[in-house]
């Protein structure tokens, strides 16, 4: 009992400790540690969901008592409050069961940045030149309902838009009511890290509009075709925890893995076999292996909705003979020969395909042949396979359709009536091609709101900033489309008290709506989101079939406690029943933007493992974390292989120029063995002109110079087909955290 | 018994995620030196993932290898430090105590796996940033050595903890926040004096190695080294 | 005695002259001394205000990054305790064996010493992190309930290096008392009573002078093991610990030749300018330059089959670390400061210094002054690239140094030199009475009837004390 | 007339200050009455051999030996009573000890030799009779301080090696 007592106070002073010494550390009293003298203090965990990426992980939040200085109505003072220190993952999620990547737990960051929007703002210079003057959330959200009911008095509601990063859960609910009742068209989706050609093709292929998850744990033998999915891709940290069981987790049984990608990613560092194909031959060369497996008959025959998609499956793919696929896609027979024999010998085996090969002007096809691959190869579905994560009762299936593409919006020219534009979480001004002219469009839109916490490239454009809270201040729910076998809804209250006067985005939503009133007010009944959430999880208190089922304050309070709610039971998903337009597709090599002879190299961009889409490169510990492979920390570069780079004359740190028909970019050189010599990539999420003060006019930003090149059948951009040509123009100088690029270095790599 | 805590890494499991370098940083307090510094290559991050390219293309391969302090038996930074700063504790750490540093990185240049961390400069956090600091971990000033712990502060909570509730550590129970955090499993922590724990049993893998064993410092950390695929091991 | 007169007069000539030559440069302050000081000084105060800049903002605005944590600080140490090694031990072995031409060389030697020690046992304190804890290394109760760590060879050093200044100074302070005491005779007003101070009661009587030689004998035998010990603990420094060519076992012969090697070369070119500046030609003649000419070149001979069984082992026992280090130094960037300091310290000196026709003072001088260099750069190269290329590769790095490490280490250099311009101004920089000495015993032993014919009769007159027959034998023995 | 404090001649070198010493020793002059003071040692000449010292090395070992004892037990004793958590790592081997007791040797010896010098030249007694700063000029002085009387005789050998020159009969 004492020691408890004792350790308390030992938290206290131990905080203060710690914040005292924030500005100068020389005066804080630096404790001993010989570890006998060392006194830890007594943590609460809260549990709460990660916003970073669509793949939803569960956190758990370390929370101390500290001192924080606070704005309370109007006035700034220093108050006790328990302060977010640390995040883990939630040993209980379903989907990453305590584990958390590096990204996530920068995610703390957010709530503690120092650029953060700390009160509405409202426009006091011109347009994007970022100069905002504090106001209160009583005028700034009157400004808004006024501007709303100005529509609606002029039947204008249809000029109202709203832009967000895929939204999911209630926040996605509340959302999509809130458009419909003011008779609004759906919101428009703008997030790179989504993949609507994936989608798409699964959607085709399986009925299923979602993104697939993967049984690695249990399968003998994983193909993967350009997807990241142990760096960024998906949900990330669920499949590196499979990854780990199907390397080491079953004695005697290790599964083999392939990646297939022109520049090698961090997963395609871990592959047992890494292959170059041509840029946006992947499709080609999946077939290639259905070819064989057909031929040879290694398994049986498959026919169904995914192969019927594919032209000449039932003729056993006879375009597709090793030999062919070798001429397209560069890869030789025998190796296409022995990789379907391996792959047949080692079930179950499951193809993965993502990123890159999607960024294709042939990225349909090349997901439908995989998906079809999947289908001979029996994976659909069974354990080792692939499958799609059940949804919860709660849910409406297949949400996704009701959104619009924000691209296919803004390339129709839907966009140029919008009267009112709210923006929320997504930035498309700096994650679009020059040529897009996205800064413009938006430029014409007479009143943008922005929820953002922060003054981001589009924010900048805003007319009103309702800053939004850090995900650790606010009530979170989502309801993960993959990464786990069970049904699974995320929930968290608050963590921590905000910091900054903020409001919710939700809520203040809510508001809006109960003000303007009328439909809107009656569609959105709720106080609060805390109310809406509590409603939305009524159903799943039955939902286990648990009888009697628990009485309602107990279920709240245990969801909250655990973090969300999750039926032990494992499903399969409800194949929604959408009609299916009929298509038939067949190899059409990838076009690409811009003469060979005058712009030799592929241009491709890709995820960032620190930054993503470039949605976290305001976060210091993002800035400052070596990336895997070129260990380069706050910055950002142009990889090229090292042959290539002789033949240009050029070397490691030398800043190059890469031009495309559409633009050029400045950034340093970086020399990397693992990439083809035909292709230039470059990691997205630089390049920021106003991101805070740790990302703002830091590297550059690979999306600007990409061509208005379009998948086809989807019209989602494709990322990967712009050519450039590279050039040096001067020094630079990269931060590299490591020295040498090899283990035992012969004589020459020493010098 | 006393503990010896030690730590197994798998490197077939390692992915290269850098996960265990931001938990790190979250739990321990490490400053972050900016652009300029990480150019001088004053960059600190107590565990990093090494980077290794083997071959040329098309046929590359990389090999991830967490490293992260040693915690030698036979520690070449102990010895050399003047004031005891760098000192071997009874649950067999390297500990460090930063404010008997006087800063004369000699450690810091006897240590073969160059895991020492210097500051160079005093760290300072922008507001509020200085927030999210972690009480359990002092803070380090200028010209103090720093380097890993095996998060002494995170096993000691959890010793406190099994003595309140009058047991014994679970294995497994006390983990730093890099083996924490760490999605693929790759990293194992526990007590070496307890043949039945986990990182026991990885130790006496036939697949362990000691890093730069030749050099008899004696690590408390096995790496695990990677598999290679061959058609029939299945 | 028809011979006495002229036998005093040569005598008080003698004196005279040598009191005047050797007193000037005490006596009076050119303006061209004041120029020089005040420019010396001006480096040294920028030396001290980039220290102070250091202290203000921090070690790092050094250029020592991980891994290389040793600089230009540790060179500097390193180089300038090697430079302290001149002194002390020349001065010593050439007192043990007696040998005539060290009488003019000695006291120019032993300042050497005690200032180069002070410069280089500065350095670990500026190097330090934490410089206002630098105390923390001396073992006296205290309440951090601390005591050093002997295990560190940092300890040793602090032992080393105290034991080794005290000791230089006390080998250089003692032979100075009489020459303080001739002061206090010649001069008049404040400087009488101040040399008056310093002679300590010096008289020069028969047992004083017995006693000091005594003494001087003593610590010249004490201080060459202290000296040797010295360096050699310095190179334990770096081969006490496991870094790819630090770790071996010829370091502390190694460091030793090199210290008294860059000690000669050190000495050679300060009693150069001391010759020219202070017109000393007739004081420190050619046999001195000739002589230590020969030494170095004993040295340059010995410093190069170090360095070639240091580099023949690495190189045959083919350990990759090692070898990474090996060809860092001698193909990649650092080789171009490789084969400098090799011809610094033997391609230019070996024929400056083995041709006899190029033995002159103009070419020792050359010689030290390359020899000086290619030794700092020596230090400078065992340093850093082993630093730069530990065991794993990925935590390689480089090491450039900034401006103020660059004018820390010019304003030592100036500061060296300060301090001895300084000193000769205050001290007779040649050691009077041993000169004087010296001249009479060449004098006494040429075969001169003066002296014999004026000895035999108080022989021969008192046969009885049997001190006399020895006295005798030892006289007359002599030519 | 006061009375004689102390009697002494210049010599012009130590051969005539040798000869003058022989004469006052003759004349009755009791050897440690007598001075010679010169610029420069004179370790060939006859007087002033017995101030050879012959037990100065001796003290100095004895010094040596005292410090080797101090530097030993400052490693061995004091790090005992400074216990220091160090996981079972040695405080301090026994090759560490020998160097630190090497170093302390040496000190030692160092120190006392300088301060058996001080003590036994004996230096710091300013204002000692008899000087003369002609000594600088490199003559050689011969004193003798009276016990009581002197007996003429004496008197008459400084006068004698007088000629004249300086000299400095009762002062």
């Amino acid at each position: 009992m004492e020691r408890r007592d004792f350790l308390k106070v030992s938290v206290l002073t131990g905080a203060t400790a710690a914040l005292s010494g924030c500005e100068k550390p020389a005066h804080t009293l630096v404790r001993f540690i010989p570890e006998e003298d060392l006194i830890p203090s007594v943590a609460t965990w809260k549990p709460s969901v990660c916003t970073l990426c669509p793949a939803g992980c569960g956190l758990m939040v370390r929370v101390l008592p500290g001192e924080a200085e606070v704005v309370r109505n109007g006035k700034l003072g220093t108050i006790q409050m328990g302060l977010a220190k640390k995040l883990e993952g939630n040993p209980n999620h379903p989907v990453n069961w305590g584990k958390l990547c590096a990204r996530g737990q920068a995610g703390l960051q957010i709530t503690y940045h120092p650029d953060r929007v700390r009160s509405p703002l409202k426009r006091s210079g011109p347009r994007g030149s970022g100069s905002f003057q504090p106001v209160t959330w009583e005028e700034s959200i009157r400004e808004v309902v006024s501007k709303l009911q100005e529509l609606q008095s002029q039947n204008q509601s249809e000029s109202l838009r709203f832009v967000s990063a895929c939204l999911r859960g209630q926040r996605h609910e509340l959302v999509r009511k809130f458009l419909s009742a003011f008779g609004a068209p759906a919101a428009m989706v703008f997030d790179p890290l989504d993949e609507p050609v994936l989608r798409q093709a699964n959607l085709l292929s399986f009925g299923q509009a979602d993104m697939p998850s993967f049984d690695l744990a249990h399968t003998g033998y994983v193909i993967s075709f350009g997807a990241d999915f142990l760096g960024t891709w998906n949900s990330p940290v669920a499949q590196s925890i499979a990854y780990g069981e199907m390397r080491q987790g079953r004695p005697g049984n290790r599964a083999k893995f392939v990646q297939v990608e022109q520049r090698m990613s961090q997963t395609g560092a871990n592959a047992d076999e890494w292959i170059a194909p041509r840029a946006g031959t992947e499709g080609a060369m999946a077939l290639g292996l259905a070819h064989v497996i057909l031929k040879e008959k290694l398994r049986p025959a498959a026919d169904n909705k995914a192969t019927r998609l594919i032209a000449g499956w039932s003729q056993g793919l006879a375009e597709y003979s090793p030999e062919q696929v070798e001429r397209k896609t560069g890869v030789p027979a025998q190796r296409i020969q022995r990789l379907a024999h391996e792959m047949a010998a080692h079930l179950p085996a499951v193809a993965i395909i993502g990123g890159l090969p999607l960024a294709h002007t042939n990225g349909l096809f090349n997901a439908l042949a995989v998906n079809a691959l999947n289908t001979l190869l029996g994976s659909v579905g069974m354990p080792g396979g692939l499958f799609f994560t059940p949804q919860p009762p709660s849910e409406n299936a297949g949400s996704w359709s009701s959104e619009s593409d924000f691209a296919s919006v803004l390339l129709a020219g839907k966009l140029d009536g919008t009267k009112v534009l709210l923006l929320h979480n997504a930035n498309p001004v700096f994650a679009t091609p020059a040529v897009w002219k996205v800064r413009e469009t938006l430029d014409r839109i007479p009143f943008i709101v922005s929820f953002g916490s922060f003054v981001d490239e589009t924010s900048q454009l805003a007319d009103l900033i309702l800053p939004d809270h850090s995900p650790l201040e606010s009530w979170l729910h989502d309801v993960p489309k993959s990464g786990t076998n069970q049904a699974v809804v995320s929930l968290a209250a608050p963590a921590m008290l905000p910091l900054h006067d903020t409001r919710a985005m939700p809520d203040t939503l809510l508001e809006i709506a109960h003000q303007i009133g009328g439909e809107a007010a009656k569609a959105l009944p709720w106080e609060n989101f805390q109310e809406m959430l509590q409603a939305s999880m009524a159903p799943l208190r039955t939902a286990d079939g648990i009888n009697p089922p628990p009485d309602p304050e107990k279920f709240w309070s245990k969801v909250q406690e655990q973090g969300g709610w999750w039926s032990d039971k494992v499903r399969q998903a409800a194949r929604s029943a959408i009609p299916q337009k009929q298509l038939v597709t067949e190899f059409a090599p990838p076009q690409f933007d811009g003469e060979e002879s005058s712009f030799p190299f592929h241009f491709q961009p890709y995820v960032s493992q620190a930054f993503l889409d470039g949605s976290l490169a305001h976060l210091p510990w993002m800035q400052e974390m070596p990336d895997a492979l070129s260990t380069v920390m706050w910055g950002t570069w142009v990889e090229i292989n090292p042959k290539t780079a002789q033949k240009l004359a050029i070397e490691q740190d030398d800043l190059v120029e890469v031009r495309s028909q559409h633009g050029k970019l400045l950034a340093p050189l970086l020399v990397s063995p693992g990439i083809a010599f035909d292709v230039v990539a470059m990691p997205m999420g630089q390049g920021h002109e106003s991101f805070g003060r740790y990302a703002s006019g830091r590297g550059a930003n690979p999306m600007t110079i990409l061509a208005p090149m379009q998948v086809a059948e989807t019209g989602s951009l494709a990322w990967a087909s712009t050519r450039v040509q590279v050039s040096k123009v001067g020094k630079a100088k990269l931060a590299l955290f490591s020295g040498g690029l090899f283990e035992r270095p012969s004589e020459l790599q020493q010098r | 018994m006393a503990h010896r805590w030690g730590m197994a890494v798998d490197l077939d499991r390692c992915t290269g995620c850098e996960a265990c370098v931001v938990a790190c940083r979250a739990e321990n307090n490490i400053p972050s030196v900016g652009e300029d510094q990480a150019q001088k290559g004053r960059a600190i991050h107590w565990i990093r993932v090494e980077r290794y390219y083997e071959g040329e293309f098309p046929d590359v391969r990389v090999k991830f290898q967490p490293v992260l302090c040693q915690q030698c038996n036979n520690a070449p930074c102990e010895p050399v430090c003047p004031t005891y700063a760098s000192y071997h504790t009874d649950e067999g750490l390297n500990g460090q105590v930063y404010n008997r540093c006087i800063g004369t990185r000699y450690c810091a240049n006897a240590c073969s796996y160059t895991v020492r961390f210097f500051n160079f400069f005093n760290p300072a956090w922008d507001k509020p940033l200085h927030l999210q600091l972690n009480p359990d971990v002092s803070l380090r000033q200028v010209g103090i050595m720093e380097k890993c712990t095996f998060c002494v502060q995170r096993i000691k909570s959890a010793e406190i903890r099994a003595k309140e509730e009058k047991r014994e550590l679970r294995d497994g129970e006390p983990a730093p926040a890099c083996v924490q955090s760490c999605p693929p499993r790759a990293l194992v922590f526990g007590d070496l004096n307890d043949p039945e724990s986990e990182v026991s049993r990885l130790a006496r893998s036939r697949r362990g190695v000691k890093l730069l064993g030749e050099l008899g410092t004696q690590p408390n950390v096995t790496y695990l080294q990677r598999n290679e695929w061959n058609d029939n091991n299945t | 005695m028809t011979t006495t007169p002229d036998q005093i007069k040569h005598d008080l000539i003698n004196h005279d002259v040598i009191n005047h030559d050797l007193l000037r440069p005490v006596g009076q302050a050119s303006a061209r001394f004041f120029l020089v000081v005040a420019m010396l000084g001006l480096v040294v105060l920028a030396g001290f205000s980039a220290w102070g800049y250091q202290l203000y903002s921090g070690i790092g605005v050094a250029g020592i990054r991980r891994p290389v944590f040793w600089g230009f600080y540790i060179t500097n140490f390193v180089f300038w305790i090697g430079i302290s090694h001149a002194g002390t031990l020349i001065s010593a072995i050439l007192r043990l064996a007696n040998a005539g031409w060290r009488r003019p060389v000695t006291r120019c030697a032993e300042v050497i010493t005690v200032f180069a020690l002070c410069i280089g046992a500065m350095f670990p304190v500026i190097h330090l992190g934490r410089p206002w804890v630098a105390f923390w290394l001396v073992p006296y109760p205290n309440e951090r309930g601390l005591w050093p760590n002997y295990r560190s060879p940092l300890v040793w050093d602090f032992f080393a290096i105290n034991t080794y200044l005290i000791g230089s100074i006390t080998f250089l302070i003692l032979p100075i008392i009489p020459d303080f005491a001739l002061c206090r005779d010649k001069f008049s007003g404040w400087r009488k009573t101040f040399y008056g101070l310093l002679a300590l009661g010096w008289r020069g009587t028969q047992r004083q002078w017995h006693r000091l030689e005594t003494a001087m004998h003593i610590m010249a035998i004490v201080i060459i093991p202290v000296a040797v010990s010295v360096h050699t603990i310095v190179s334990w420094d770096f081969a006490m610990t496991p870094v790819p060519m630090w770790h071996s076992t010829i370091f502390a012969p190694y460091f030793v030749a090199g210290a008294i090697f860059s000690g000669i070369a050190a000495l050679i070119v300060a009693m150069v300018f001391l010759r020219r500046f202070l017109h000393l030609e007739e004081y420190l003649p050619s046999v001195c330059f000739e002589n230590l000419g020969k030494l170095l070149l004993l040295m340059s001979l010995l410093w190069v089959y170090f360095v070639f069984a240091e580099r023949l082992t690495i190189w045959y026992g083919n350990q990759p670390a090692e070898v990474a280090v090996l060809w860092l130094t001698q193909k990649g960037p650092y080789r171009y400061l490789f084969w400098i300091m090799v011809a610094c310290n033997f391609g230019i000196p070996f024929p400056l210094l083995a041709i006899k026709k190029l033995r002159t003072i103009t070419g020792t001088c050359i010689a030290s002054i390359t020899v000086v260099v290619g030794m700092w750069l020596e230090r400078y190269l065992i340093i850093v690239p082993s630093l730069s290329r530990k065991f794993l590769p990925y935590a390689w790095g480089t090491y450039r140094p900034t401006w103020v490490e660059i004018t820390i280490t010019a304003a030592t250099f100036a500061g060296m030199a300060l301090l001895y311009v300084m000193f000769a101004k205050l001290v007779p920089i040649i050691s009077i009475w041993e000169l004087k000495v010296g001249m009479r015993e060449a004098s006494e032993s040429m075969p001169s009837v003066v002296a014999v014919s004026k000895a035999r009769p108080t022989v021969s007159e008192r046969s009885e004390h049997e001190t006399v027959g020895f006295k005798n034998s030892h006289r007359v023995g002599k030519p | 007339m006061s009375r004689v404090a102390s009697l002494y001649t210049m010599c012009p070198d130590a051969a005539a200050a040798e000869r003058t010493v022989d004469a006052l020793l003759s004349a009755g002059a009791r050897r440690e009455d007598i001075t010679v003071i010169s610029s420069e040692p004179f370790d060939r000449y006859e007087f002033g051999q017995h101030e050879k010292s012959r037990f100065m090395p001796w003290l100095v070992v004895l010094g040596a030996i005292l410090g080797g004892t101090a530097g030993f037990l400052l490693v061995s004793l004091t790090t005992k009573s400074y216990p220091i958590v160090t996981g079972g790592m040695p405080i301090t081997p026994g090759w560490i000890t020998g160097i630190i007791t090497y170093e302390l040797t040496m000190l030692a010896a160092i120190l006392t030799t300088l301060l058996v010098l001080l003590l036994t030249a004996p230096l710091f007694r300013w204002k000692q009779e008899p000087y003369d700063v002609q000594v600088a000029d490199g003559k050689v002085l011969v004193g003798i301080n009276p016990q009581g009387d002197l007996p003429d005789k004496v008197k008459e050998v400084l006068k004698v090696c007088e000629d004249g020159a300086g000299g400095g009969i009762e002062r």
